[in-house]
C-alpha cells in the first residue's frame, strides 16, 4: 500500500497528551480515547468475571463443601461469573475497544460518524454496569441466561440485572449502528471495499449483529421483567406462557452474539499473521466472505442450544443441519490463516505466538462443536461440562485471547511505548498452559456426564476438577501477568515506539505513534489492499 | 461509493433529500385513510384462516406507502433498502423457527390446569 | 466538537470530521438503522402475539372483541394524519421555512397527544373493568391481554419518545436554524414518528379488528 | 483415543458412541493436520539471523479455497446425517412400551408406575423392556438424564415432554438434573434401577410400604419418620436443648427468629422448616446446620411429621431407635466392621456423618481414620483410635475446624466394645 507516510514529527502532540485531565477524558469525543475509557472499564470487569470464577473452581477443586457453605453462594457467583463476562466484558470486549480505536484509523478517518453518541454509548454502558452494581446487593442466582419460569419466582434482583442486561445492550446497539455508518460513509479516498483490512470486515459483521440481534433480547428481557413485576403472563406457565418461547427468543440473539464476541478476534488473527510472516493473507475475499457467511448463518442456528429443552424432534433436525452450516466458513477461515504461513519469513512476536495459539485453540473449539451440533451426540453433552469447554474454548480461547493479542500487537500504537518482549511470552506460556490445563479436563469431565452449574459432584469426578482448578489458577495468573506488563510499559516503559514497528502496511500505521488527535496530518490517498507483502510473483499491480 | 467529498463547501441541494411535491403527500394521507375504512369493512367478512392475511396483507400496504412516500424510501439509497429489509427478514426467520417447533411438538399443549402427578397417566401423547 | 461557539446561527452546524452532506446522509443511514433494531425490538412482540393465537384461537378472538374498535380506528386516523403534517415538516425544512415547520411539527405533537388521551381512556375502561394484570378478569384473556398491554404499552412508549424528539425540532425549528441545505433534525425526527404510525398501522388490525 | 463416555447400558448407547468416536476421530485428525502444518510452517520459514527473507507474495489459490469448503461441507453433511438418523431412533418411541410418569420438583424426581406405585429419587425399570418417561415439572424447568441411557430431556411445567429407552443390562446407574433449577440444584440426584424382569415385577406389585403408612395413623407415622430420618440427633422430645428447638410444645408457640421477627408456629412454619429450614431460624439456634428435607419426604409424611409434631404435649423420652433389635447371638456371629456398621446406621451416625465425602452436619467418616486436619482451637489431630473413641465419649472437646459443636455424648450409650466395632468399620469406609 503506497499510502501517504505520515509519520512527520508535530512537535509531540498526540491524542493523549493534546489536552490533559481527567475531565477533557470524560467528555472526550475522540474515538482513540473513547476506545481506552472502555479498555478500562472492560478490563475492570474481565478482573471481576475472573474472581468470581477463581473462587468457583476453588469451591470444586474438592467433593462436598469447601469454601463456600451454602450453594445458594455458588449460584450467585456463577451468575455473576456469566453476567460480567458476557453482558459487561467480552460483549463490548474487541469492538467497543479495539474497535473503536482501530476502525476510524484503519479506513483513513478522522473519527466514527457520530462521535458524541460514542460518547453517550460509553455513559449508557457506565449507567448499565452501575444498575448492575446495584443488583448485587441481592444478588440474582439464575445463571446469566435468565430462564423462566425460575427467573420470574427467583427472590433476587432478577429485575434490576436484565434491566441492566438491556441498558448494556442499547449500549452495543449505538456502537454496532456507528460502526456501520462510519465504514459506509468515511472511508478514505481510494479506500473501497475489497481495500478494507479484514479486522474492519470483521467489525462490520460484527455491528451488522450487534445492531440487529441486540434488540430481540432487549425486549425478550423487557418482557421477562414485566412479568415478574406485572404478571402479564407471558413466560410464565402458571398464567399460559411457554417458557420455551423465552428460550427461542433468549437464544436468538445469545447466539449470535456468540459471533460478536468472535468475529473481531477473527479479524484480530487475519491482522497479525501476515504482518509477521511477511505474506500476503491467503484467500482474502474468502476470508471475507466468510465473516459475512458466518454472521448471516449466526441468525438461523440459535435452536442448537435447544434440542432437548423440549422443542420438537423436527425443530430439532432442522436446526442440526442448519447449525452445520457455520462449520464450513469457519473452516475457511482457519485454512486461510495457517496458509498465509506458508514460505513466510515468521517472526515470533508476542501477537504471533497468541495467533498461532488461538488457531489451535480454536480448531479444539470447532471441532467439539461439531458434538453439539450433531443431534445424537448432544442429547447427552447437552448442559455438561462438555459445554462449558466448548464454550470457553471458543471464547477465552478466541474472543479473550484475541483481545489479547489485539492488544500487545496494538500496544506501540495505543501507548506510544513498547513492552517487555521477554516478560510477555512467559505470560503467553502461563495463559496458554493454564488454559488448557483448566478446560481439557472438562472435555473429558463432560463426557463422563459430568452436569454443569453443579456446586458438588460424586467423588469419581474429583481429579479431574482438581486439575481445572489448577490450571484456573495458573491462567489468572498469566492474564495478570500479560495486563500488568503492558500497564507497566504504558505508565513507566521508557522505550519509545516507532510509528510502525512492525512494518505493518495498514493505514493505522502509517501515522505517527500515538496518533495525532485528528489521526492523519492529511487525509491519506489509498491504493492498494492492506496485505501487499513479499515480492510480487509477476509485474502486474494492483 | 463514499460519500466523503474533499470539499467542505455548502453542497449541492441535489445531494440532500428528494423533494415530493404537496399533491402526493395529499394523497397518500386519502389513500390511508381509505384504506382503513377497508380494513375495519373487510374485517366484518369471514375469511375464515384468512382473516388475519387479509388485515396484514392490507396493513403493510399502508406500512408500504408510509415507507415509500412520508419516509422518501423510494428515493433512497439500496443501502437503506437492505437495511429496511434486514430486519423484516429477521423477523420471518424468527417466527418461522418458532413455528416450525411449537405445532410439531408430540404434546403441542400448555396445560392451564396442572394435572396433578397422578392424573398424568391420562396426559397421553401421540 | 470545541467550534460550537463559531456556529452559524443558520445553516448546517461545523463538524470536524466530515462534510455537510456526507453528515446528513450518514445521520440517515444512522436514523434508518436505527428504526430497524425499533423493528426488530416489536418483532419479538408480534412473534410472541403469532405462536400464542396459535394457541389459543379463540381466547384471542374473544379478547378483541372486548376491545374498542371505534377508538382504534380514531386513533389510527390521528396517527395517519400526524404521519401527513409530519411528511409536510419535512418538506417545509427542505425549503427552509422555519416557521412552517414549527407549525407542522406543533401540530404533529398535538396528534401524539391526542393519541395519549385517547389511549388512556381505553386503560382506565380496562382497569375499571378488571381487565389489567393481577386484576379478577384478567385471567379470562391473559395471553391476549398480557400481549396487548406489552404491544400497546411500548408503542404508547414510543410516541412520547417521539413527541420528546420532535420538541427538541420544533425549538430548532424557533430559533429558526434550518435551511435548505441543513435540515436533517427536522427529517430525523419525522422519521422516528413515522416509525411510531407504521407500528400502529400493524396493531390496530391484529389487536382490535382480527385477533 | 479419548474414549470416555460411560458405560452403555441402553440399546441404542452404541450408536451414540460410535458417531461420537466419529466425530472424535475426524477432529483428531483435522486437528493435528493442521494445527501440525501451523507449526510446521512456523519452524522451518522462521525468519533467521535477525533478517527477513524474501517471500512470495501468494494471494490465494480458488482451487485450494474449492477443496477447503467442499471437504468441510461433505464430512459435515456426512456426521450430520447419522446424527439425525440415531436421533431418529432415539426419539421413535415405541407405541407399547409401558409409561412411568417422571415429575421434577425443586430439588426431586418422583416417579409414578403404571400400577399406581409411587417412588421418589430412584426410577425402578425392568431389563430389556423398553421404558417411556412421560415427564412434567411442579416449578421450574428440570432436566432428566441418565448417562448410562445416553437419554436427556428437559422437563417443563404445564407441558408434558418423553423420552424413552431400553436397558440392556442389569445395574444401577446415576440420575441427574441437568437444568439449572435453584438452590440444590446440584443434589436433585436419583438412581435407576435396573432389575432383572422377575425382580421388576415382584418389586412392582410389593407395596407393602405403601400399605403400612396408609394404615398408620398420621402421628404414628410422624413418630417413625422422626427416628428414621434422624430428627432426633438435634430435636429433643423432653424440651431439653440439642443442636436444634425441642419439639415439646413446639406448635403454636410464638418463636423469635434470628432476623428479629417473630413467628407462630403453624402447619406453614413446621413445613417450610422441614423443606426450608434456613429461611426462618430460630434465635440462639445456629443457621446452616439443618439439611433441607426437600425431596427426601413426599407430601404425606410432611403432613404426618407435622401431626407428630403437634402432638408432643408432654415431655418424651427419645423413642428407642426403630431399628428391631438384633438378638445377641446374631450380634456375635458379626465381623467387627458389620457390627461398626450397625452401630452406625441405629445409632444415628448417619444423620450427621457421611460415608461419600460429603460434609454435613459433621465431617464426613469416608477417609476419616488415619487422616489429619486441624482442630477448631487451631491445634491437629490425627484420626486415630484413641481420637475417635474420645469423639465419640466426649465430642465437644476435640472439634474439627469449620464445624459446629453439635454432637452430643455418647457415654453410656455405647460400650467401649461397640465403640471398637465402631473404628473397625470406619477403616473399611475408604
Amino acid at each position: 500500500m503506497n499510502a501517504h507516510s505520515d509519520t512527520a514529527h508535530h512537535e509531540g502532540k498526540n491524542y493523549l497528551n493534546h489536552e490533559r485531565g481527567l475531565w477533557s477524558w470524560l467528555t472526550t469525543t475522540d474515538h482513540k480515547r473513547i476506545g481506552l475509557l472502555y479498555l478500562y472499564s472492560i478490563l475492570t470487569f474481565f478482573l471481576a468475571g475472573g474472581v468470581f470464577a477463581l473462587l468457583m473452581r476453588t469451591e470444586l477443586a474438592r467433593a462436598g463443601a469447601d469454601i463456600i457453605q451454602n450453594p445458594e453462594v455458588y449460584n450467585v457467583y456463577f451468575t455473576l461469573h456469566g453476567v460480567l463476562m458476557i453482558f459487561m466484558f467480552i460483549v463490548p470486549g474487541i469492538p467497543a475497544t479495539m474497535g473503536n480505536f482501530l476502525l476510524p484509523l484503519m479506513i483513513g478517518a478522522k473519527d466514527v460518524a457520530f462521535p458524541r453518541l460514542n460518547l453517550f454509548s460509553w455513559y449508557i454502558y457506565v449507567i448499565g454496569a452501575v444498575m448492575a452494581g446495584f443488583a448485587l446487593i441481592h444478588p440474582p442466582d439464575t445463571g446469566w441466561t435468565f430462564y423462566a419460569p425460575y427467573s420470574i419466582k427467583s427472590g433476587s434482583s432478577v429485575v434490576l440485572m436484565t434491566a441492566a442486561a438491556f441498558v448494556l445492550g442499547f449500549s452495543s446497539i449505538l456502537t454496532g449502528l456507528n460502526f456501520i455508518v462510519t465504514i459506509h460513509k468515511l472511508r478514505a479516498p481510494g479506500m473501497t471495499w475489497f481495500r478494507l483490512p479484514v479486522f474492519v470486515w470483521g467489525t462490520y459483521a460484527t455491528a451488522v449483529i450487534q445492531t440487529l440481534a441486540t434488540p430481540v433480547v432487549g425486549m425478550t428481557l423487557v418482557l421477562l421483567l414485566m412479568e415478574r413485576v406485572m404478571g402479564v403472563g407471558v413466560f410464565n406457565p402458571d398464567l399460559g406462557g411457554d417458557p420455551v418461547l423465552f428460550e427461542h427468543l433468549f437464544w436468538f440473539y445469545s447466539h449470535p452474539v456468540v459471533y460478536i464476541m468472535v468475529l473481531p478476534a477473527f479479524g484480530v488473527i487475519g491482522e497479525i499473521i501476515p504482518v509477521f510472516s511477511r505474506k500476503p493473507l491467503f484467500g482474502y475475499k474468502a476470508v471475507v466472505f466468510a465473516s459475512v457467511a458466518i454472521a448471516g448463518v449466526s441468525f438461523i442456528v440459535w435452536a442448537h442450544h435447544m434440542f432437548v429443552a423440549g422443542i420438537s424432534d423436527t425443530a430439532a433436525k432442522v436446526f442440526s443441519i442448519l447449525t452445520f452450516g457455520v462449520a464450513i466458513p469457519t473452516a475457511v477461515k482457519v485454512f486461510n490463516w495457517v496458509s498465509t504461513m506458508y514460505k513466510g519469513s515468521i517472526t515470533f512476536a508476542t501477537p504471533m505466538l497468541y495467533a498461532i495459539a488461538f488457531v489451535f485453540l480454536f480448531m479444539i473449539a470447532g471441532t467439539t462443536g461439531i458434538y453439539l451440533a450433531t443431534l445424537a451426540t448432544d442429547v447427552f453433552y447437552h448442559d455438561t461440562y462438555f459445554v462449558v469447554a466448548h464454550f470457553h474454548y471458543t471464547i477465552q480461547g478466541g474472543a479473550v485471547i484475541g483481545l489479547i493479542a489485539a492488544l500487545h500487537f496494538w500496544f506501540p500504537k495505543m501507548s506510544g511505548k513498547m513492552y517487555n518482549e521477554t516478560l510477555a511470552k512467559i505470560a503467553f506460556v502461563l495463559v496458554v498452559v493454564g488454559f488448557n490445563l483448566t478446560f481439557l479436563p472438562q472435555f473429558v469431565l463432560g463426557m463422563e456426564g459430568m452436569p454443569r452449574r453443579y456446586y458438588d459432584y460424586p467423588p469419581e469426578f474429583q481429579t479431574l476438577h482438581t486439575i481445572s482448578t489448577i490450571g484456573a489458577f495458573i491462567n489468572g495468573i498469566g492474564y495478570t501477568w500479560a495486563l500488568l506488563n503492558l500497564a507497566f510499559a504504558a505508565l513507566f516503559g521508557k522505550v519509545k515506539a516507532p510509528a510502525n514497528p512492525f512494518n505493518s502496511l495498514s493505514l493505522e500505521w502509517q501515522t505517527s505513534s500515538p496518533p495525532p488527535h485528528e489521526n492523519f496530518h492529511t487525509v491519506p490517498e489509498v491504493t492498494d489492499y492492506p496485505y501487499a507483502y513479499g515480492r510480487p510473483l509477476s509485474y502486474e499491480n494492483h | 461509493m463514499a460519500h466523503n467529498s474533499h470539499s467542505s463547501h455548502a453542497a449541492d441541494h441535489s445531494e440532500l433529500g428528494h423533494i415530493i411535491p404537496f399533491a402526493v403527500y395529499r394523497n397518500v394521507l386519502i389513500i390511508l385513510l381509505i384504506l382503513t375504512i377497508i380494513t375495519v369493512a373487510v374485517s366484518r367478512v369471514d375469511f375464515g384462516v384468512l382473516n388475519i392475511v387479509v388485515a396484514m396483507a392490507i396493513a403493510s400496504v399502508k406500512a408500504g406507502i408510509v415507507a415509500a412516500y412520508f419516509m422518501h424510501l423510494k428515493y433512497e439509497n439500496p443501502i437503506i433498502w437492505i437495511y429496511v429489509l434486514f430486519p423484516i427478514i429477521l423477523l420471518f426467520l424468527m417466527m418461522g423457527g418458532i413455528f416450525v417447533d411449537n405445532p410439531t411438538r408430540r404434546d403441542p399443549k400448555i396445560y392451564y390446569e396442572v394435572p396433578a402427578a397422578t392424573e398424568n397417566q391420562s396426559a397421553t401423547n401421540h | 466538537m470545541s467550534h460550537a461557539s463559531a456556529q452559524p446561527l443558520k445553516g448546517p452546524p461545523h463538524i470536524h470530521h466530515m462534510d455537510s452532506v456526507t453528515a446528513y446522509h450518514a445521520a440517515k443511514l444512522g436514523m434508518w438503522l436505527f428504526l430497524a433494531t425499533e423493528i426488530l425490538l416489536f418483532a419479538v412482540l408480534f412473534t410472541a402475539f403469532a405462536i400464542y393465537r396459535w394457541y389459543n384461537l379463540e381466547e384471542f378472538h374473544a379478547g378483541s372483541h372486548h376491545l374498542n374498535w371505534i377508538l382504534g380506528m380514531t386513533n389510527t386516523a390521528v396517527l395517519l394524519f400526524s404521519s401527513f403534517t409530519a411528511a409536510l415538516a419535512v418538506d417545509a425544512g427542505q425549503k427552509g421555512n422555519n416557521k412552517a415547520v414549527v407549525k407542522l411539527v406543533g401540530v404533529t405533537i398535538a396528534c401524539g397527544a391526542i393519541f395519549l388521551i385517547i389511549k388512556y381512556f381505553e386503560y382506565s375502561s380496562k382497569y375499571h373493568h378488571g381487565y389489567f394484570p393481577g386484576q379478577a378478569n384478567y385471567l379470562e384473556f391473559k395471553n391476549f391481554l398480557g400481549l396487548y398491554y406489552c404491544m400497546t404499552g411500548l408503542h404508547a412508549l414510543h410516541v412520547i419518545i417521539g413527541m420528546g424528539l420532535l420538541t427538541w425540532v420544533l425549538l430548532k425549528a424557533k430559533k429558526d436554524r434550518f435551511s435548505h441545505d441543513y435540515y436533517t433534525p427536522v427529517e430525523i425526527g419525522a422519521l422516528y414518528w413515522h416509525l411510531v404510525d407504521l407500528i400502529w398501522i400493524y396493531l390496530f388490525p391484529l389487536l382490535y379488528l382480527v385477533g | 483415543m479419548f474414549r470416555y463416555l460411560p458405560e452403555q447400558a441402553s440399546d441404542f448407547a452404541h450408536k451414540v458412541d460410535w458417531i461420537n468416536n466419529l466425530i472424535t476421530d475426524i477432529s483428531v485428525f483435522f486437528t493435528v493436520a493442521i494445527v501440525g502444518s501451523m507449526i510446521a510452517f512456523a519452524i522451518i520459514w522462521r525468519k533467521r539471523d535477525g533478517k527477513d527473507h524474501e517471500t512470495p507474495r501468494i494471494e490465494g489459490s480458488h482451487f485450494l479455497e474449492a477443496v477447503w469448503t467442499i471437504v468441510p461441507t461433505i464430512i459435515s453433511i456426512y456426521v450430520a446425517a447419522y446424527g439425525y438418523v440415531i436421533f431418529d431412533e432415539m426419539r421413535d418411541i415405541p407405541e407399547d412400551a409401558p409409561t412411568v410418569n417422571v415429575t421434577g420438583q425443586m430439588w426431586r424426581w418422583d416417579f409414578l408406575y403404571p400400577n399406581g406405585k409411587k417412588t421418589t429419587g430412584e426410577l425402578v425399570v425392568p431389563v430389556d423392556e423398553p421404558v417411556k418417561l412421560l415427564m412434567t415439572s411442579r416449578d421450574v424447568l428440570h432436566s432428566f438424564f441418565i448417562p448410562a441411557m445416553r437419554v436427556k430431556m428437559d422437563v417443563i411445567p404445564k407441558q408434558f415432554t418423553s423420552l424413552w429407552f431400553r436397558p440392556v443390562k442389569t445395574g444401577e446407574y446415576r440420575v441427574f438434573c441437568t437444568e439449572y433449577c435453584g438452590r440444590d440444584h446440584s443434589s436433585m440426584l436419583a438412581s435407576l434401577r435396573v432389575l432383572s424382569k422377575a425382580d421388576y415385577e415382584r418389586w412392582l406389585n410389593d407395596r407393602s410400604d405403601e400399605a403400612k403408612a396408609a394404615r398408620m395413623k398420621p402421628a404414628d407415622l410422624g413418630k417413625e419418620l422422626y427416628t428414621q430420618k434422624g430428627c432426633n440427633a438435634c430435636h429433643s422430645l423432653d424440651g431439653s436443648r440439642l443442636v436444634g428447638p425441642s419439639f415439646l410444645k413446639l406448635y403454636g408457640k410464638e418463636e423469635a427468629l434470628a432476623d428479629g421477627t417473630t413467628v407462630k408456629v403453624d402447619e406453614n412454619y413446621l413445613s417450610s422448616s422441614i423443606t426450608n429450614p434456613n429461611a426462618q431460624i430460630v434465635a440462639g439456634f445456629p443457621p446452616n446446620m439443618m439439611p433441607s428435607f426437600a425431596g427426601q419426604v413426599t407430601d404425606d409424611e410432611l403432613f404426618a411429621m407435622i401431626e407428630f409434631i403437634k402432638s408432643i404435649e408432654e415431655p418424651q423420652q427419645a423413642a428407642p431407635a426403630a431399628v428391631v433389635q438384633e438378638d445377641a447371638a446374631a450380634l456375635a456371629a458379626m465381623s467387627p466392621e458389620q457390627r461398626g456398621k450397625r452401630i452406625y446406621e441405629t445409632k444415628l451416625c448417619i444423620t450427621c456423618h457421611s460415608l461419600d465425602g460429603s460434609p454435613l452436619v459433621g465431617p464426613t467418616f469416608k477417609g476419616l481414620y488415619g487422616k489429619s486436619g486441624k482442630l477448631a482451637d487451631g491445634s491437629t489431630y490425627v484420626a486415630d483410635e484413641e481420637y475417635i473413641r474420645n469423639s465419640v465419649y466426649d465430642p465437644a472437646s476435640k472439634v474439627v475446624e469449620g464445624f459446629a459443636p453439635a454432637m452430643p455424648s455418647f457415654q453410656g450409650q455405647l460400650s467401649e466394645e461397640d465403640v471398637k466395632d465402631l473404628i473397625e468399620f470406619l477403616k473399611t469406609v475408604k
